[in-house]
């Protein structure tokens, strides 16, 4: 188990040398000068060079990775181009919007999930079935952008129950900050609970159909008590891939939603940064989804070495 | 051949397809409207005889935008799962055939590098560094798809390098890339198909995403994303202009979705036989 | 009044007919051995009495448990039956335990689920049953999981949770037939005892009238969900009035008429041949573990002989069949074919492999499903350096379909078109047609039904003499390497314990393990055929 | 139903206390605006979106912009010009503080220009302070200030929000922590959401009417519509969807101002890239484009056709318009002339506002119709910079020029339209050392005639402002004379 976990752990440190390789060398062979766009229309070109100095653009590249990802280290991700505040905060003010937006989602689309699955699993072939999958196609073909836009359509501006966007900030109160991200974290879960939904369904049942099913009805349980003491830890494990996979999406796909609701997240801030040319703030909030992506999915490995006890063991 | 019509989901998946495909295939040769022409007088006209369903802040005819946006998503998404299928599949029948070596181990981490950027960020880093294009937003997808692909085939092909029948192949002497030729590229051929319409309805999602937000296709490109960009802050007085791109989206999405189930019940020999 | 009668039961299932009228009984402390092939409704008679059936399954007739009506009973006394009074042994023993729990938790829930105890009682319980089982706490905590255990060990556990609360029933559906012949004898063993034991009645499904000849009190043959001979077995034996149940009898002895003419020379020379394999414990930087499967092996196949080769799975078989088809290099040692290495300079050596040919087990897996017969059957001209055309390869093709006794329009059509013995004829075919030397047959019979099993051995002989061809016949069953084989190796753990003359080692085993072996195989009682 | 009930329940529960949050006193003003400053130094970026939360408001400067775009004393109460016009006398206010209490002496009025004239300046506007040839605080309240030629628009040049005046000791946290003199204090900063600000209870003039002020950056039209609809915000100032403006007219919640903004808005075109090199091609440019279809489909009818590049609401500006009537008939005959009869295929880049997107499509569509297709670009505006105006590869681009008075770009050869007529430059030097109203007044509509003659851009027009507030809110400016959103005389009407 150790022994394994460490493996583990060596191939996640090397898969973030290497994805900050590639974000570091993507970004770098951008077109645009951070200084030009920092200084405007009339700026000169003395006043540029000043500038350029300032930000540390002038050093080789290998100097420059080697400054930024020593840097990522230490928690050190540089000061922003245009901000000139540690970027490291700006991160970290972000995420207190993205990260519980996230996994307000994820909880959102779990709550939806696990028992639209279970009640559609157990009820197969009904119309209970026919109906729960019939709404998760169309929870799954629904852009969920284009439903954050109806969702805004309805219940901010007509109906005024929430506001259209912005954040309260979480020291307006738990309460107001968590009804700012409410229509936000619907649209995310949307798709996501769809998908859930599904898994969760066909995971059942394929469990269900299991030869220790079929044992554990000789022994004298009922379908429900073989479903819930039997089928549905087993049915967890691929719902658990699943789950990982997906909290990926939800960072990645709240880039956009923040942007309808204009919610001050890491994805507003990379639309920004990209605008503005301040590169070290979009290769620094790429590599700390990637590292999220990354981390989350090892997570899950290790999370299945305690559901699973055959990797407990074999591994 | 009747049996196609009687599975729940292949019938309403290849009607709502083929309905946007061949609005994409007459799109090319006739639209009600010229999207390329501008009628600023006739702008934000609701849905009505001559328009049927309405017009946009130009005045152009909505129906004849979905039309033309038809083209662009489905040419994007299509392009997208054909990078990810040329690039991924060889890629996964490659690693499949040295399962456990040095190249299985270097595709398959490959494989995750790429996982570990959702679809979403690629483009960032593409728009980032080329700018937003149609192309990037097809790249973006098509890198996306690749280790779809390739873990799809590399998964399904492991299962038939056990089978037999491989083994058959080997003693009359056939090498690892001619019996992946022959015999696991056939036999994942159903997977691949299936596969390649829930990548190809995910690829219109994307589209519309990435143009949603100005990172797939430019004007004048028509483009269901980017319509929905522009109607958002007309919704509340033409809500038409924000509606039918919306539904566009979800139909054809939804039908590739049905498509995809439907073909997977049909292709799926064990299905079928307990069908028969 | 028996413990158990079924009274011209009947089921459907969505209509389709599945049993007709089938009528048996078992006795408590009698064993009834329920013998049928694939299809002929069997198991589906024993998920019957438990009625754990697939939805849209009717049942008409009449099933009696201890007095009770089943089909009457409403599923809350079903479920208070199952278990309690009638516990159930499946087939697979690997699936038939859920991975995530104990096998102490699984044993004790039977108890738990049936009766007002504390967890704690039920764990003392559970420890029993396990015991009884002859899985000593010692050795088998508890606290073990599943995927712990090797597949006769699963088979005891869910035996264990079949006989925790001493039911008066057990159904054991096909026991042994996922193990080896070794555990295959302990676990009926297993099974005879716990009848005499609880004076349960036992209903024992088998395919494989061997198995259930030693075993069974009474029998019931079943053949397309009829009961076709019911009665006591030692009478049955000797006196089968059904033709099914005469043939099957016929087929299950079988022995195929061979002249065997073999040479002197040899034809494949295997010395000393060691096979290593590497096993990647994670990735291809990790700690890379060796295992051993076949160690310091030499025999010879002596030209037009039939040698045969037993041992249970995992005992190098075939490991060593590839390392002789040349698809995988040896570590050690040699193999010559005529005189000529199988494998040279890290290749397989073309001149050698075209004149050897291989048959697999898997009637269903041997065949690539998007091909036509042509195509299959032509595939081994791939190694000929001037492979056939047109109609020379079409007339070949349809010579060797011809010499397995299939017709010339079979060409054109795909493999799921035909049975498991067919299939099997066509394997045979893809061997033939490049007019080996060695034919390899690796399992080839083993997952036919006794009567296909007859007919294709009969068409391996008759081959054999046609085509003097050479055998290597690799096998777990016994009985069938006994019936087509001159001489016999014994394999173990990567080595060969015994070798010799088919009747001499099987009759006069020498090593521990030959005689082990010897004596597990079920055999059908003297003189029943 | 029970699920329904419970879900009512937890909105009207997540209402109430939003309610509450968002309940603001008669004082406070939650004002937004499309674009957040990159940071908070109005000396050192061109980022208008500093000074639109920061001018006037936090900073001064001597002189200062009225709502009208008149120069006004600023924190100098008075000063005299000598005879030569080359030195510039100011007298300050008595008992000015910053906000950190220190007082504003001529010290630091000599450190703000310095600063922003010096070598190593980062002001973004460097070329105003080019004139001066030295900055001399003679007593704490005395600035003179000596200028190398005379100057006519000093005064006006220092009202910028470049030249607003800061304290040497506070310089380095600036960009976070801006320390100005005005009346209102800096108080908190939420990146990508808001700035607050908050009175400042000893301001040396009239005291501000609100105590506490939220700068709200909503960059997205939509969110813009859904926050001003759902009054989350009080007022939306530079509102970016045109469209929604009739809504808010017709809604009694709300007041409209239209104003209008130093901004014009033209098809800048590349002078030196074949065949836009060729006047008659400018000139067939110019004829294809119906300004009028272009300000009701871009702009939903708000904005002023320009002819030239000037402001029409300066006295001194001259409607051009006839020039460049669409007639498409004569923008292909003089294609024909120009030997392109076939038309021609150029580049349009354009940048994010919605003004040049949807500007740009319409102009394609009409350049379509005479026989030139256009390529379409959109980037950001970074890459906007970089390929445009650095880097002068295009063809056409669509941008509001917003700084006022800034016909002298016309005189800069090098400058991204690569118009270079020596002719223009020498007007325009004669302009610079003019001090003569009549006189100036002759030579820009002269300046403003040459360039509409040569069709050095397409003139399209002048970007409106469109500020929606609340009803009740008064003292909004209306105009945009220079990027500020003073609030230093907005209050709430009972």
């Amino acid at each position: 188990m150790l022994r394994y976990f460490l493996k583990r752990l060596l191939s996640l440190a090397l898969s973030l040398v290497a994805a900050s390789v590639v974000i570091f060398l993507a970004l770098e062979v951008v077109p645009g000068d951070p200084a030009a766009y920092m200084l405007g229309l009339n700026a000169q070109e003395d006043t540029l060079n000043a500038l350029r100095e300032q930000l540390g653009l002038n050093g080789t590249i290998l100097e420059r990775y080697l400054s930024w990802a020593g840097g990522l280290l230490t928690g050190d991700f540089g000061i922003s181009y245009t901000y000139r505040t540690p970027v490291s905060e700006m991160i970290g003010d972000r995420l207190w919007v993205s990260l519980p937006l996230a996994l307000y989602a994820l909880t959102l689309s779990t709550l939806i999930a696990f028992p639209a699955g279970i009640w559609a699993a157990s009820r197969r072939g009904s119309y209970v079935d026919t109906g729960v999958m019939g709404a998760t196609q169309l929870g799954v073909a629904i852009p969920n952008f284009w439903f954050a836009m109806l969702m805004v359509l309805v219940f901010a501006i007509n109906l005024r129950w929430f506001s259209a966007g912005g954040f309260a900030g979480w020291e307006a109160g738990f309460l107001a900050g968590m009804k700012s991200l409410t229509l936000p974290a619907i649209a995310l879960a949307l798709p996501q609970a769809s998908i859930l939904t599904r898994v969760m369904r066909s995971s059942l049942l394929d469990t269900l159909s299991e030869d220790f099913i079929r044992t554990a009805r000789a022994k004298g349980l009922t379908r429900a008590q073989a479903m819930w003491r039997h089928a549905l830890r087993n049915a967890l494990i691929p719902v658990l891939t699943i789950m990982g996979l997906q909290f990926s999406f939800l960072l990645a796909g709240a880039i956009i939603i923040e942007n309808v609701f204009y919610l001050p997240g890491l994805g507003r801030l990379v639309f920004q940064a990209i605008s503005a040319r301040d590169l070290i703030v979009v290769e620094s909030v790429v590599m700390l989804l990637v590292f999220a992506v990354i981390v989350v999915n090892f997570a899950v490995d290790l999370a299945y070495a305690l559901v699973d006890p055959r990797l407990r063991r074999r591994r | 051949m009747s049996l196609l019509f009687y599975n729940r989901s292949f019938l309403p998946g290849i009607i709502l397809t083929t309905v946007f495909a061949a609005a994409a295939l007459i799109s090319l040769v006739w639209v009600p409207y010229d999207t390329t022409i501008l009628n600023i007088a006739e702008k934000l006209k609701p849905p009505n005889l001559a328009h049927p369903l309405g017009t946009d802040q130009f005045g152009r005819d909505i129906l004849s935008m979905i039309m033309v946006g038809a083209r662009t998503s489905i040419a994007v998404a299509l392009v997208a799962v054909g990078i990810g299928m040329i690039a991924g599949v060889p890629l996964g029948l490659a690693a499949a055939a040295r399962k456990g070596g040095l190249l299985d181990e270097v595709i398959m981490r490959m494989n995750d590098l790429v996982f570990a950027f959702p679809s979403l960020l690629i483009a960032v880093m593409i728009t980032a560094v080329f700018g937003a294009s149609a192309l990037n937003a097809i790249i973006a997808i098509g890198i996306f798809n690749i280790p779809v692909f390739a873990r799809l085939t590399r998964g399904a092909a492991l299962t038939l390098w056990n089978r037999e029948y491989i083994l058959a192949a080997r003693v009359a002497g056939k090498g690892q890339a001619r019996i992946s030729v022959e015999h696991i590229l056939p036999n994942v051929a159903n997977l691949l198909i299936v596969q390649g319409t829930i990548q190809f309805s995910l690829g219109i999602l994307a589209e519309a995403g990435l143009s949603y937000v100005g990172l797939g296709a430019q004007p004048p490109t028509a483009s269901w994303g980017r319509m929905l960009a522009d109607s958002q802050t007309m919704i509340s007085f033409a809500p038409h202009l924000a509606l039918f791109p919306g539904l566009a989206i979800l139909l054809t999405v939804l039908g590739l979705n049905l498509l995809g189930d439907g073909l997977r019940d049909l292709l799926d020999p064990k299905l079928r036989r307990a069908r028969t | 009044m028996s413990l158990l009668g079924i009274d011209r039961l009947s089921l459907k299932i969505h209509g389709t007919p599945i049993l007709k009228d089938v009528s048996f009984a078992v006795d408590p402390g009698r064993i009834l051995g329920v013998i049928g092939e694939s299809g002929s409704g069997k198991s589906m008679t024993a998920f019957s009495v438990l009625q754990l059936l697939p939805n849209g399954a009717e049942c008409t007739g009449n099933i009696s448990l201890a007095g009770k009506d089943i089909l009457t009973c409403s599923e809350t006394e079903l479920c208070s039956i199952r278990g309690r009074e009638v516990g159930m042994v499946f087939q697979e023993p690997m699936t038939a335990l859920n991975p995530l729990q104990t096998i102490g938790a699984q044993v004790a829930e039977t108890i738990l689920v049936h009766e007002n105890v504390s967890k704690a009682e039920a764990m003392t319980r559970a420890a029993k049953a396990l015991q009884r089982a002859e899985l000593p706490q010692e050795k088998f905590p508890l606290s073990r999981y599943p995927h712990e255990l090797s597949g006769g060990q699963r088979q005891r556990v869910v035996i264990a949770m079949a006989i925790a609360l001493r039911p008066k029933l057990l159904i054991a559906d096909e026991p042994t037939t996922a193990l080896d012949v070794t555990t295959q004898a302990q676990i009926l063993d297993l099974l005879k005892r716990l009848v005499a034991e609880d004076d349960m009645g036992l209903m024992l499904i088998s395919h494989d009238l061997a198995v259930v000849a030693d075993l069974a009190d009474d029998l019931v043959i079943m053949q397309q969900g009829e009961v076709v001979e019911n009665g006591p077995a030692r009478s049955l034996f000797g006196a089968m009035q059904h033709p099914y149940s005469r043939a099957l009898l016929e087929a299950s002895s079988h022995v195929p008429d061979r002249l065997g003419e073999a040479h002197k020379t040899s034809l494949l020379q295997v010395r000393n041949v060691v096979r290593d394999y590497q096993q990647h414990v994670h990735g291809w930087w990790g700690a890379t573990t060796h295992f051993r499967a076949v160690n310091d092996v030499s025999f010879d196949i002596r030209r037009g002989e039939s040698l045969g080769l037993v041992g249970e799975s995992g005992c190098g078989k075939s490991t060593l069949t590839r390392a002789i088809l040349g698809l995988e290099e040896v570590q050690g040692g040699e193999i010559l074919f005529d005189g000529q290495p199988v494998f040279t300079h890290h290749h397989a050596n073309k001149d050698v492999r075209r004149r050897m040919q291989v048959v697999f087990q898997d009637p269903y897996g041997s065949f690539n499903p998007r091909w036509r017969v042509e195509k299959l059957v032509s595939e081994p001209f791939h190694l000929l350096q001037t492979p056939l055309h047109g109609h020379e390869r079409e007339n070949a093709v349809v010579e060797a379909l011809e010499s397995v006794g299939l017709g010339a329009e079979d060409r054109h059509k795909y493999i799921h078109e035909f049975s498991g013995g067919q299939r099997q004829r066509i394997a045979i075919a893809r061997a033939l047609i490049i007019k080996p030397d060695l034919i390899i047959l690796d399992e080839a019979v083993s997952a036919l039904d006794v009567s296909v099993r007859a007919q294709v051995l009969d068409l391996l002989a008759d081959l054999g003499d046609r085509f003097n061809l050479t055998y290597l016949f690799i096998s777990h069953d016994l009985s069938v390497v006994r019936s087509i084989t001159d001489r016999v190796l014994v394999m173990k753990a990567g080595e060969i314990v015994e070798g010799g003359p088919t009747d001499a080692v099987f009759d006069h085993p020498n090593h521990d393990y030959t005689k082990q072996l010897v004596a597990a195989a079920p055999v059908l009682p003297v003189g029943a055929a | 139903m029970r699920l329904t009930k419970l879900g009512s329940g937890l909105i009207s529960v997540l209402a109430l206390a939003a309610g509450i949050s968002m309940a603001h006193a008669k004082s406070d003003i939650v004002v937004a605006m499309q674009l957040e400053p990159p940071h908070l130094d109005p000396t050192s970026a061109a980022a208008g979106a500093i000074d639109s939360v920061l001018y006037s408001n936090v900073f001064e400067g001597l002189t200062r912009f009225g709502p009208d775009g008149s120069v006004n004393p600023g924190l100098a109460e008075s000063w005299s010009i000598s005879e030569d016009g080359k030195t510039y006398t100011f007298k300050l206010h008595e008992g000015v503080k910053f906000h950190d209490g220190s007082d504003l002496t001529a010290e630091d009025v000599k450190f703000s220009l310095d600063r922003a004239r010096g070598e190593d300046s980062a002001n973004a506007q460097k070329a105003l302070f080019a004139g001066i040839e030295s900055v001399e605080a003679v007593d704490p309240t005395t600035v003179k200030v000596a200028l190398k030629e005379p100057n006519g628009s000093l005064l006006f040049n220092l009202a910028w929000g470049d030249a607003v005046i800061v304290a040497p000791e506070t310089i380095a946290d600036i960009k976070s922590k801006p320390i100005g003199t005005g009346a209102f204090k800096f108080s908190n900063w939420v990146q990508g959401d808001r700035i607050d600000l908050e009175k400042n209870a000893d301001y040396w003039g009239t005291p501000a009417k609100l105590d506490n002020v939220t700068f709200k950056f909503i960059s997205d039209p939509t969110a813009a519509f859904a926050a001003v609809m759902a009054e989350d915000v009080n007022a939306f100032v530079g509102f970016p969807a045109p469209e929604n403006l009739p809504q808010f007219e017709a809604d009694p919640r709300f007041q409209v101002l239209v104003g209008s903004t130093e901004g014009e808005t033209i098809l800048s075109t590349n002078n030196k890239q074949p065949p836009l090199d060729n006047p008659k091609v400018r000139k067939a440019i110019a004829h294809a484009i119906d300004r009028q279809a272009i300000i009701d489909g871009a702009m939903f009818g708000y904005g002023t056709p320009i002819g030239t590049h000037f402001a029409p609401h300066n006295p001194d500006y001259v409607d051009l318009t006839g020039l460049s009537m669409y007639d498409p008939e004569l923008s292909k005959e003089l294609l024909a002339e120009a030997g392109l009869a076939d038309g021609f295929t150029t580049t349009l880049k354009l940048p994010p506002p919605s003004y040049a997107r949807r500007g740009g499509e319409i102009i394609a569509s009409q350049l379509r119709a005479v026989g030139i297709e256009t390529e379409i670009s959109n980037l950001e505006w970074a890459q906007w910079l970089e390929q445009v105006f650095k880097g002068k590869d295009f063809g056409l681009t669509i941008v509001s020029h917003t700084e006022p008075m800034d016909i002298g770009i016309y005189a800069r050869p090098d400058y991204y339209f690569n118009y270079d007529n020596p002719a223009f430059k020498e007007l325009f030097e004669k302009l610079t050392v003019e001090n003569d109203p009549d006189k100036r007044s002759e030579l820009l509509k002269e300046a403003q005639k040459m360039i509409s003659e040569d069709y050095v851009n397409g003139y399209l027009f002048q970007l409106a402002f469109p500020t929606v507030a609340n009803a009740k809110i008064m003292g909004l400016w209306k105009n945009q004379p220079t990027q500020a959103t003073d609030l230093t005389a907005v209050y709430w009407e009972d």
